[in-house]
């Protein structure tokens, strides 16, 4: 049997002003010059994973469909290789908008229950902001233990691997400063960067 | 106006006197309208043919007017549309700005920028950021300062006793010399 | 307002609402009835189009009805409509120099976005004309001759049009090109879009008529080193550069090539774009114009040595046409008008790294194949690759260096059309598969979208997407030993990876490397991008802003042929125009010297015309009014204020500043 | 002797150990000493951008301003990871004055400032260009003759920052592996993401883009990987089993580019850290004969070793 969905998006669908408040972000207004070439997904090397390009991210996000972009594998796939922002025709800093709309997508909670990389990212800002620095074999095992905590077992080959090279410890990197970093964090912890002014409009293009 | 109350006063913003060399400054100018460009009302324009044509005095005068800061746009150097009018401006400029500074005015306050024909987009940029960098100097106000000193020399002429058992004349406050 | 002896100041105001473009933004009325109340003003109106001809005849009506002598219109630029309004005045029967324009659209209804503050601004520099205007005083426009005959700089299509027209109307023409033959890009092409016409056959008859043309005096190899006076009078230097040949003594015979030193062509052939090779004396191409061989001296070693056998000489024994004592040569020539076409040049590939070009050598530039499929180009038409092979599946990739912010951002117009017509050819006599790679096509001229449609229909595949990237490495079997194109198919939706042979990179178009030198030769103005700028987009787009010198062609911005050409004759008959009146109205805004003039003699240096001597009976300066070009420099600087310049004096824009600064209006 | 400010990065000290032990004594042997900061902290790296940009940039600038402090003139940072990080806080500070301030009173809690001038720089670069290729290729003592290497730089070293080199064809490792001796292999994927941010957490994509990067080396005939980023070496070095039980083997050994060049200059392997490569790389010097350029079929003849100069270099 072939399943028919309805695909029409109706005026309903969008969430209005999502769009603008992206590009509002100070290194994402670029956007709003996107001619939808599709340079990006060209040179993506995860694009041939993803469910919607980066090209298509990027006018889902223009025309405001918050539910579809936020909820899309796209955002999780980029790997911040920035080949595509330093592709773009158009100077779209397209990594920094899928660091965006991974804050939040973060904050709305929209990705699937014990999906590694929104955990990873969380397990690795606290082991940041507490230690001061990461200790990768630490952080590599927090993540199992949050996410699928049988993945450890197939991993006894690699982990006895490096513990025969001595690149795996458990003692915790630290700084001897935790205080001073503490403070510094605790007095950032409510500025949202979308809500802090826009960069002064420069001269941009000298021309003769 | 519909509104019959009368309106709030509009907080102070510098008022700009512009002159801008027709070739280049005047046109760029046309093409920041054509190409609708906003940007914000201070600056009034001259026209001259060349920016070579302007003269301190003028420069002087607006001040003295009232104005609060003023432009000067021209071609870029190599570009005159006279050789080089724009380098003739260059060197009174300099000597303007030490007069100005003598004089005890800030330097931002009188600006020199060469913008060719095709920079609309640096018309705005200059003049919005002229606006940017007058509005933390306040106003100028010369020609309410001029009133005042007016006044100071009246008061001066008719009582040019200071009172006898006042406190002693310390150094009379300098009157700045008018422009 | 009255002033001592002078009649009356009556000033006429006029307020222009351009429809909504002013109106929008700048209450009118209220700028009516505050000009109304300055001193001297005897009349104000607002009005919808003052430059119609109902406004210009209310304007006329009035000076007569009201006794005018004074006339303000504040609207658009005066460098628009300036001229439009001072006949109006003139017509009125007043002086036109007793008009002042105000420039309340571009200057503020279009800047600015608060009706209150533009309107206050309108004000402000209406008070300003009002003032100014009370000081005009009546002038006469004087007249200077023309001298008949134009100055075509480029021989491509567009000065070779320009060239014929003016010549064929009975001029005289002096056109200059640089390559040693007369041609430009047009002559490397093959077929000509859409209509597939072949661009020798269409080109060819014209670079002759060039050649024998009476009026034409065609000086190729050669170079415009310097421009003097101006309008009606131009002074120019042409530099010749030396070809080591006797153009009077050769007729094409090509003995000397081959009896060359060099037994086998050696050197890459510039005009196949380096896909074949030449000797260093060498005919640019068989059809080149003049039929007049050339002398390489980077590479003919009698050039650089001294020291060759000279075996050409020889075999040009019984003409004598070959002569290394040539050295360069300046000639002179006055021309009353300049017509500027000097082309353009092609993206450099290699600015575009992620397509390869220069490091995978089967991936060509456009003009590359345009040669390739030249029946007398390097392959005699037959698009093979670079070891011989026919290829199976060719890649077309459109908008290269084009429409991106890292090369050039604007569109070259030409790409997609000659994208297709590539297409078209490759496919016709190969058979490939051929991909094009797009943004957005672009085929808005005649016939151009049928083209389109016919491609379609031929089968040739349309991808939309910017190709991401060009490589050499297999991912899939049938992928190995070809290059990869990886690129989103974006109507599709899908990621795609296409091995082909061939990679056509439709490269966009560029001002010249030297446009810089030479907008300051011809004292012109450039756009961001690069490319001369005409006076006005749409209503003088072949003018520039120096007087009597026209554009034509590529050199203000890409364009097809067809538009080349009917600009080219565009800026023929703006040259002609001039010529044929024989004269020209020059502004009066001369400088003049005062009475109180003491001879220091400081002003003299400033004037780059030396329109300043100084009198021997008198010891006073004299201004030269007829070469006095009006820059006002000496005005600013003379230490005792003797010298004035007529529509700027000293008073005139003392008060401009005085109305500027005037205390706002109530509105 | 010239000293530089040092901000190693967590990998460093953990499973990239062995960069660090290569690093210090390669600059060492050429006269440059690395001071590191005192009690630097992690950078935030792209892990932290997903979650709060303000915090990331607070975090990565604290690091700036212990620099800064420490008065050397340029901060040298080996992970790619890092080098972007500190380079993108540089530029976001310097291009929006809001988030400027709001990280100049955080550092302030702290009796921190940071002034925006101590560059951030690679070791890479600064062998290249500021020790140079003639020193280097001076302090060559076995050199690497025959050895066919792939230089591969990774994503996040040349691009977006890319100060020293052309994003898309660099070739400074190139050039460097050239004096060094050894045989540079063309590689079209030298900036092609490893993914390494992917790996740990969705293994398909990650493992796959390690894959095309590990099977193009080997099938160019590649003896080794040079790498300039801890995480690149990490991920082509530590999946082989699980590439190779998806995909098939592609086994090839993955090491620092300053490892090579330790064992140019005649340093011991143990010193270097070569043993702690999972998948074994070990060069006998002296005991190959010359041998020419891989030079794949359709390359025209005269093209120059493994890429055309361009970019920021060709100057």
């Amino acid at each position: 049997m072939i399943e028919i969905k309805r695909t029409i998006k109706y005026e309903t669908d969008r969430v209005k002003g999502f769009g603008r408040e992206v590009m509002s972000v100070p290194g994402c207004e670029q956007l709003e010059q996107c001619i939808q070439c599709g340079t990006c997904s060209g040179v993506c090397p995860l694009s041939i994973y993803m469910d919607h390009s980066p090209r298509q991210v990027m006018a889902l996000t223009r025309s405001d469909f918050k539910r579809e972009v936020l909820s899309s594998v796209t955002i999780w796939l980029c790997a911040s290789c920035y080949a595509c922002a330093a592709e773009c025709p158009r100077h779209i800093r397209i990594t920094d908008i899928m660091y965006e709309l991974k804050q939040r997508a973060i904050q709305e909670g929209v990705y699937p229950r014990r999906f590694p990389i929104p955990v990873l990212a969380r397990e690795f800002t606290r082991m940041a902001q507490h230690w001061g620095r990461i200790t990768e074999s630490l952080l590599v095992l927090r993540l199992l233990w949050r996410t699928n905590w049988l993945e450890a077992f197939g991993m006894w080959r690699l982990g006895l691997g490096l513990w025969r090279t001595g690149r795996f410890s458990l003692r915790h990197e630290s700084i001897r400063q935790r205080a001073d970093l503490t403070r510094m964090m605790a007095s950032v912890d409510d500025v949202v960067i979308g809500a802090l002014p826009p960069p002064a409009a420069n001269h941009r293009r000298g021309a003769r | 106006m519909d509104s019959h109350a009368p309106p709030a006063p509009a907080p102070w913003t510098p008022r700009i006197v512009a002159f801008f060399c027709t070739w280049c400054t005047y046109t760029a100018a046309d093409l920041a309208g054509v190409s609708r460009l906003k940007y914000a009302p201070n600056a009034r324009v001259i026209r001259v043919m060349c920016s070579g044509r302007v003269d301190p005095q003028f420069v002087l005068e607006a001040l003295a007017q009232g104005a609060d800061g003023v432009l000067i746009g021209g071609c870029h150097p190599g570009d005159c549309h006279y050789v080089e009018g724009n380098h003739k401006l260059l060197r009174r400029f300099q000597l303007l700005q030490r007069l100005l500074t003598d004089l005890g005015l800030e330097r931002e306050r009188v600006r020199l920028e060469w913008i060719s024909a095709a920079e609309g987009d640096k018309v705005r940029w200059a003049i919005n950021d002229m606006v940017e960098t007058l509005k933390p100097l306040g106003p100028l106000n010369l020609p309410g300062q001029q009133q005042a000193w007016d006044r100071e020399l009246a008061r001066r002429a008719e009582n040019p006793e200071p009172a006898p058992d006042g406190p002693p004349p310390g150094p009379t406050a300098p009157i700045p010399s008018p422009l | 307002m009255k002033r001592n002896g002078e009649p009356e100041i009556r000033v006429g105001f006029y307020v222009c609402h351009c429809g909504h473009n002013i109106a929008n933004t700048v209450d009118c009325a209220a700028v009516a009835r505050y000009a109304a109340t300055l001193p001297g003003v005897a009349l104000a109106r607002d009005y919808k189009y003052m430059c119609s001809d109902p406004g210009q005849e209310l304007l006329r009506q009035d000076i007569q009805e009201h006794r005018l002598n004074r006339i303000i219109v504040a609207s658009c630029s005066p460098l628009l409509h300036e001229h439009t309004f001072r006949e109006a005045t003139r017509k009125g029967g007043l002086n036109p120099f007793f008009f002042h324009m105000v420039n309340i659209r571009e200057h503020a209804a279009w800047v600015h976005t608060d009706r209150r503050e533009a309107t206050a601004k309108a004000q402000a520099l209406v008070h300003a004309a009002v003032r100014r205007v009370a000081h005009h005083q009546a002038l006469q426009t004087k007249r200077a001759p023309i001298h008949p005959a134009v100055l075509v700089v480029g021989g491509g299509i567009a000065g070779i049009h320009a060239a014929l027209t003016l010549a064929d109307a009975g001029k005289q023409v002096f056109l200059v090109e640089r390559e040693p033959s007369l041609g430009g890009h047009m002559a490397r092409f093959d077929k000509t879009f859409p209509t597939l016409d072949c661009a020798a056959c269409i080109l060819t008859p014209k670079m002759s008529r060039v050649g024998s043309h009476p009026h034409i005096t065609l000086w190729t190899y050669a170079e415009v080193a310097k421009v003097e006076g101006y309008v009606g009078n131009y002074e120019v230097t042409v530099r010749h550069k030396p070809r080591y040949v006797d153009a009077s003594r050769c007729v094409g015979c090509q003995d000397c090539i081959k009896a060359c030193i060099y037994k086998e062509p050696k050197f890459p052939d510039t005009f196949n774009a380096g896909l074949s090779k030449r000797k260093p004396v060498y005919l640019p191409f068989p059809q080149a114009t003049p039929q007049v061989v050339v002398i390489d001296p980077e590479t003919c070693i009698q050039v650089k040595t001294g020291k060759c056998k000279q075996t050409c000489l020889e075999a040009c024994v019984d003409r004598r046409a070959i002569d290394f004592t040539q050295r360069e040569t300046l000639e002179r020539v006055t021309v009353g008008a300049i017509i500027v076409a000097t082309g353009f040049k092609t993206f450099d590939a290699s600015r575009a790294p992620a397509y390869g070009y220069g490091v995978y050598p089967n991936v060509y530039t456009a003009l590359e194949v345009e040669r390739l499929v030249n029946a007398s180009g390097p392959t005699g038409g037959a698009i093979v690759l670079r070891d011989g092979r026919q290829p199976e599946r060719v890649g077309i990739i459109h908008c290269v260096g084009s429409r991106d912010e890292k090369t050039n951002r604007w569109c070259s117009r030409v790409c997609c059309m000659y994208a297709l017509k590539l297409a078209h050819l490759i496919k016709e006599r190969t058979g490939a598969e051929v991909f094009n790679f797009y943004i957005d096509l672009r085929t808005p001229g005649k016939g151009y979208d049928e083209f389109y449609g016919q491609l379609l229909e031929e089968g040739v595949q349309f991808i939309r997407g910017r190709v991401g990237e060009v490589t050499d490495w297999a991912f899939m079997p049938e992928e190995e030993g070809h290059l990869v194109i990886r690129v989103e198919d974006t109507l599709a939706g899908y990621v795609r990876r296409i091995p082909v042979d061939m990679v056509v990179l439709a490269v966009g178009l560029e001002p010249q490397a030297d446009a810089q030198a030479v907008r300051r030769l011809f004292n012109m103005s450039c756009g961001g991008e690069g490319f001369f700028l005409e006076r006005h987009p749409k209503l003088a787009p072949v003018n520039t802003f120096t007087e009597g010198v026209f554009l034509a062609g590529c050199c203000q911005g890409p364009k097809d042929i067809p538009d080349t050409v009917a600009q080219a004759g565009a800026a023929a008959a703006e040259a002609l125009v001039l010529l044929d009146r024989g004269y020209l109205e020059q502004e009066p805004n001369t400088a003049f010297v005062l009475e109180d003039c003491s001879g220091c003699k400081s002003c003299l240096p400033l004037c780059p015309y030396r329109a300043i001597t100084i009198a021997p009976e008198t010891e006073r300066a004299v201004i030269n009014e007829a070469l006095c070009k009006g820059c006002g420099t000496c005005v600013a600087s003379c230490p005792s204020g003797s010298i004035g310049q007529n529509l700027f004096t000293d008073q005139e824009l003392f008060s401009e500043i005085e109305g500027l600064l005037a205390p706002a209006a109530a509105t | 002797m010239t000293t530089f400010a040092y901000y190693p990065g967590c990998s460093l000290k953990g499973t990239g150990r062995a960069y660090e032990e290569s690093l210090l004594p390669v600059l060492a042997a050429l006269g440059i000493k690395l001071e590191e900061l005192a009690d630097w902290n992690c950078c935030g790296a792209t892990a932290y951008m997903a979650v709060d940009e303000v915090k990331a940039c607070v975090m990565a600038s604290r690091n700036l301003a212990l620099a800064e402090q420490l008065g050397h003139r340029e901060l040298v940072t080996p992970c790619s990871a890092c080098y972007l990080v500190l380079n993108k806080t540089k530029q976001y500070l310097g291009e929006s004055r809001a988030v400027a301030q709001v990280v100049q009173r955080a550092l302030g809690l702290v009796g921190l400032s940071y002034q925006g001038n101590v560059p951030v720089r690679h070791p890479l670069d600064l062998l290249v260009n500021v020790v140079g290729l003639p020193a280097i290729k001076e302090r060559v003592r076995d050199p690497l003759t025959g050895l066919k290497v792939v230089p591969y730089y990774g994503c996040q070293l040349v691009r977006p920052y890319a100060t020293f080199d052309d994003q898309d064809r660099p070739t400074s490792m190139d050039r460097l592996l050239g004096v060094l001796g050894a045989t540079v292999v063309p590689y079209p994927l030298k900036t092609r993401c490893c993914g390494g941010s992917l790996t740990g957490t969705l293994p398909e994509p990650g493992l796959h883009c390690a894959y095309i990067l590990l099977k193009e080396a080997v099938k160019r005939g590649a003896e080794v990987i040079a790498t300039v980023c801890p995480l690149c070496q990490f991920n082509l070095d530590a999946y082989h089993h699980k590439i190779a039980a998806k995909w098939g083997p592609v086994r090839v050994p993955t090491v620092y580019f300053t490892q090579l060049m330790g064992l140019a200059f005649g340093l011991p392997a143990r010193q270097l850290g070569l043993h702690r490569g999972l998948v074994p790389f070990a060069f006998e010097a002296g005991a190959r004969r010359p041998e020419r350029e891989v030079v794949p079929p359709d390359r025209p003849p005269p093209a120059t070793p493994a890429c055309r100069a361009g970019g920021p270099l060709a100057s």
